[in-house]
């Protein structure tokens, strides 16, 4: 084991992609001369060449389109957004192009590619570069999604991300770039998409939390556990779609409690889906209604007291276990 | 830096169409006549150049390869048969969505998709039944991807804007306007990378040319020297709406000069100026890799699809392009080079009538797709 | 009253409030001298001039941008988009820009505006022509979203979007254009945001449905009513944010079943939402899971056959109401 | 339509910046050393050019009417001390978030739009806060904005990227690149719609010039004829690259020509020579209700934003262009053309840090925003 922040963790599932398959390149703002505006792709151009890392222009629906024609075509783009906020001038070509074309095209065009790059907010920078954007990319078939929440897991999927021969939404969060994790040194480690990880167990309450949330809902099962002696057991999917509900369903059927958090804001949230699909199948387990934080329903503040008091915290994961196991 | 200031003189032919306080009515009755006045002036200057381009057009074809010039006129013959058998069943119920049909815009297809290598590859708009033909899907494949049908070229899932080969290199058929500009680029930008030495065509119309994605395309296409050609079959209409209605100046071409890009005006009624213009874009890719503009202007006979009634334009002002109509003056030019005879056109004809007819029977007997397919292809 | 179909239901709102606000203009493809892609502003441009029904290039996210700022200097833009998946390009104008700038600017720039058009499938148009987008549209606070199933409703919500300050996003169907309904002739007839309608009473199941799937949800009601004698209630929520939860749990409350029917993709849909919410409130009146029927998760096929599997029917319905019944 | 090709000639200044071959530790050598002449040779010009200029912009100087000369150094001197003041109390953790700074261009916003009526409006990128003051936006209220606290132009909700003022017609402050010159185009819609005589001011980067939204904006602004002037503020970098490396082309004024619009090429050292050439578009915008492109040439001298440590430019690079400075020639200019005396200018910097220094106290003192704050402003 090696212990690694998330962002080396990044840089070294990219370094070993790029060499392990020679079709594989990265494309982005910044991503190759600068060595990233968040330094997940550091080294790298340095290492491999203008050819594998490529800086582009500031034209993110241009590259996202350029990544996808790339990939009809043989290659396999990484394209990093350097946020996802600014995805969405992409969006079209995401959705409307990658997310399409196997189906549209009767299975003759896989497109193998992977967006990447830091959802949610960051340190105060406002609202125009603080979403959470899972949900709107979740909504729509033919793209997997993942969000890690550790080294381990942030090195291990994002490379089989690079394998997967679908398009990939792959969300990172700035503010755990720093966070550090023990990382398997073994020669080839992947973790399979679609498998959700049980973080922390437990037996009253079952936590479900996804990305920068992970670690909040750890320390909020740790305080529960001791002022309360109540037993969190902490799920995360890992991957949003596919999305193993069964995991999340078997933590539920043995905690009969469910707290779900997230960043995104709550309408029509992925949280909400998990809601859904967690009744629907284990309806009659629960010993509660769900109970759901996100972040609030308002565009995100600058100021630093008014963006604390919107976001998720260990506070309010508290607070909606209290709920769920009427404490 | 004390260069004098590079103000551009206000073009003549702007349209002021918002904000002028006049009333529709007035508006609408003035922009008529004007409108009317230009085609009619466009229109002259179009026969006046008919008989110029028809030697031109004999030249041309005195350099080319007789095999190819039969070849090239069946498959000009056989878009435009198989597109009439569109309209016609299309009328009977057979094809449902949209159908955008490509008569009068033959030459361009033609014109420019047979200077290619078959490794090369095209990718185009929702109007691509020609393209998906000349590029080697079969009309069987395509008649019955109309209908529905599990024979068709993808399974029926796609339907009319959806036509796509992997075996063909042929990248679909799509629906979003411009957005193939981008998908174009990145094909191209595989060949590079992988020094496949292919060359990528991408077609789009002129309404195309304004979304952003067209520019952000030809800056990244210059700027990394991409093997693409890009195609923008001008026919004047974005569905109702002329170019000049929609676009702040006449010459699409000229844009590449924002991105320092070679570019070039052709004539798109003749089918030999698009291949020669072609052929140069196609050595610049292949050999220097690097990218070209084609404005080729047409126009398109029909509505922009089967349910466009088309009342923005005059029957008068399509008959005036028939009259120089690409398979016409093809004909025309191939018999005064004596290349082809009157014979020949007869057999060509038949062939491209027969191919139809059995296009139609095996799309008619294709059956629907399972409902199983409804759940396969959304994810690999 | 008066019999309209959907189209001039719309088309008589926008002719009204052109007539009342000379702020009010129209802007879109196609809008003007073609008189609407479907229609819906016809005769408009002829009536009030290319000042305020005015045709623009095809650049979706430019024109959207365009109506964002003439909102903010004091007009009323209301925004064709052909159809919403085009919405897509300009999607950061609308998320980005609208639907916070209100918010960035404390409170200083209100945006005026209505985004409308076509939602979901037509017929056979295939899958980049098929998107119900207001799962995505609806997890961005700023925005509010609106999808009226009715004559009346069209006409009335649109009269309210266009005089709401917010920015809205108001959406139609394209099948439902020609659907008639009796539509009252008072001299300003409005209907508020926000309010959900219960479109049939009924005792023993709760069908929530909006926009296409009303219709479908009435029939089944119907035909339920028929071969089980079980009374189904179908509400309508007409605005989809803010959402009237309201109404929708007090008919739970009262029939303590919900179904819930919708032409979106399901994962992370409204219908999740509505699910959770109604969960979160009045999880001891639910007698079974909430059942929701959304389009199959894949992007929408062309063949007659496989998209009439794809979409939300009357039988799918019917199956979801024998399911929470359990009969 | 037998017109002949117009090809363009391959640029010379042209970098392949990908799929080549080459290790990127060669290509960086040869990269940097073919930059670093390039840039030597442009610096060598503009020093060249600066006494040319100081010609010129005493010319420009002794036509206009001091106190405004006054007032425009004094504006050019209060954004360098107040960015200055940024950069110290950002370092000391008060400015949270994204904090982009002007130093080195002040004579784009000054020489803009202190060439404005006061009702006209200006919109911006992020990099917000000298043009949110020349507006009329106080100091104090912009860097109480920074703060986060309550007494922010908006009440602390938006910070360093997003400054507006409804009363000062000041429209923002946008995060997304690009975004604003939409929005732009649509104030100057609506000011042409309401017959306000309103002209917009519409700034940003060269490199959001690459955005489709550029492209999509301009062809509207012509063909609707719009009262707007597009400021490109081309400082030659977006973050850490350089124009050559995202654009195809050098020439961005002459971009404007692929719509037609009338468009301007300016030093963006010398204000006189911003304002000459802003006078010029508003009077085109206000009389005949139509749009221009400037290029204004500028250069920052600070990072990106607060947190870029600006590796990919030399330190002499910089030095050099300050050698240029635009509030240095101006003084220089006022100077000789005896408008102002050292003792003025001494006055001008006491007043700014004066009117600086009251910033900051207000900005500590302003309490944070309430809690209520959170959840207002969402909808009205
Ligand atoms: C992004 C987008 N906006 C609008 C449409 C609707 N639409 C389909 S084709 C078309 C006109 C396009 O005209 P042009 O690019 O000139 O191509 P042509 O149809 O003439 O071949 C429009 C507006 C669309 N499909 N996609
Ligand atoms: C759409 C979008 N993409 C990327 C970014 C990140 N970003 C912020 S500023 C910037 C550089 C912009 O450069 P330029 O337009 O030249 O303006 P300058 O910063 O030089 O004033 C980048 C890449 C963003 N804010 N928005
Ligand atoms: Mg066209
Ligand atoms: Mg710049």
């Amino acid at each position: 084991m090696a212990l690694l922040t998330i962002r080396d963790a990044l840089n070294e599932a990219l370094r070993e992609e790029l060499k392990r398959d020679e079709n594989v390149f990265i494309m982005g703002e910044e991503v190759a001369e600068y060595d990233g505006a968040y330094k997940v792709t550091r080294g790298l151009w340095k290492e491999f060449g203008g050819k594998r890392v490529v800086d582009t222009p500031i034209t993110e629906l241009g590259f996202a389109a350029v990544g996808v024609g790339a990939a009809m075509a043989g290659l396999r783009p990484v394209v990093e957004f350097m946020t996802w906020n600014f995805s969405i001038l992409a969006s079209d070509q995401i959705i409307n192009h990658a997310a399409k074309m196997l189906y549209m095209s009767g299975g003759q065009f896989p497109v193998p590619i992977v967006f990447r790059g830091p959802n949610g907010s960051a340190f105060q920078v406002s609202s125009q570069h603080s979403h959470a954007l899972e949900a709107m990319y979740s909504n729509f078939p033919g793209l997997k999604v993942v969000m890690p929440s550790t080294a381990a897991d942030a090195k291990g999927l994002l490379k089989s991300a690079i394998r997967d021969n679908n398009p990939v939404i792959f969300m990172e969060q700035e503010r755990m770039y720093g966070m550090k994790g023990e990382v398997p040194e073994e020669e080839d480690f992947t973790i399979p998409l679609g498998v959700a990880d049980v973080k922390r167990e437990g037996t009253d309450c079952t936590i479900v939390a996804r990305s920068m949330t992970v670690p909040l809902a750890l320390q909020a099962a740790e305080k529960i556990k001791e002022e309360f002696d109540v037993s969190c057991e902490v799920v995360d999917p890992r991957t949003i779609k596919p999305l193993d509900i069964d995991t999340i369903v078997g933590s539920v059927k043995k905690t009969n409690r469910l707290v779900i958090a997230e960043e995104s804001h709550s309408f029509a949230s992925v949280g909400a889906e998990i809601a859904y699909q967690v009744m629907d199948t284990v309806f009659d387990h629960l010993d509660a209604p769900v109970k759901r934080i996100s972040t609030v329903e308002a565009p995100m503040p600058y100021a630093k007291n008014l963006e604390a008091a919107a976001l998720p915290s260990v506070e309010k994961i508290v607070e909606a276990v209290k709920e769920v196991c009427y404490l | 830096m004390s260069k004098a200031a590079t103000l551009t003189e206000g073009s003549a032919n702007k349209i002021q169409n918002g904000s002028n306080g006049k009333t529709a009515e007035n508006e609408h009755v003035v922009d008529l006549l004007t409108r009317e006045k230009a085609e009619k002036e466009k229109v002259e200057l179009a026969k006046a150049e008919y008989e110029a381009r028809r030697a031109s057009q004999i030249e041309s074809i005195k350099r080319t390869d007789k095999k190819l010039l039969r070849e090239m006129l069946y498959q000009m013959v056989l878009g435009r048969r198989f597109e009439e058998k569109c309209a016609e069943v299309y009328r009977m119920g057979k094809i449902g969505g949209f159908c955008h049909l490509y008569i009068g815009q033959e030459a361009i297809a033609i014109g420019a998709m047979m200077a290619l290598e078959p490794s090369d590859m095209v990718i185009t708009s929702y109007r691509d039944h020609v393209q998906a033909m000349v590029k080697g899907i079969s009309p069987e494949a395509v008649l019955a991807e109309l209908y529905g049908k599990i024979g068709g070229c993808v399974k029926g899932k796609g339907g009319s804007m959806h036509m796509f080969s992997k075996e063909h290199e042929f990248y679909g058929g799509h629906g979003i306007v411009g957005g193939q500009i981008g998908v174009g680029t990145g094909m191209a930008y595989a060949a590079k990378y992988r020094e496949s030495g292919q060359v990528t065509l991408c077609f789009f119309g002129e309404a195309a040319v304004n979304q952003g994605i067209f520019h952000e395309s030809l800056n990244m296409a210059q700027l990394w020297r991409l093997p693409v050609i890009y195609i923008c079959e001008n026919n004047n209409y974005g569905m109702g709406t002329s170019q000049e209605r929609a676009m702040s100046t006449r010459n699409i071409a000229k844009k590449a000069d924002a991105y320092e890009m070679a570019n070039e005006f052709v004539d798109g009624m003749d089918v030999m100026a698009v291949r020669d213009a072609a052929l140069r874009a196609i050595e610049r890719a292949r050999n220097e890799s690097l990218p070209t503009l084609l404005e080729v202007r047409s126009y398109r006979y029909m509505g922009h699809s089967m349910s466009d009634p088309g009342n923005y334009r005059t029957r008068e002002e399509i008959a005036k392009y028939q009259e120089r109509d690409p398979i016409v003056l093809f004909k025309d030019s191939l018999k005064a080079a004596k290349v082809l005879s009157d014979k020949d056109f007869d057999a060509i004809e038949a062939e491209a009538v027969e191919t139809v007819e059995r296009a139609v029977k095996f799309a008619e007997e294709s059956p629907f797709p399972p409902e199983s397919e409804l759940l396969t292809d959304v994810l690999v």
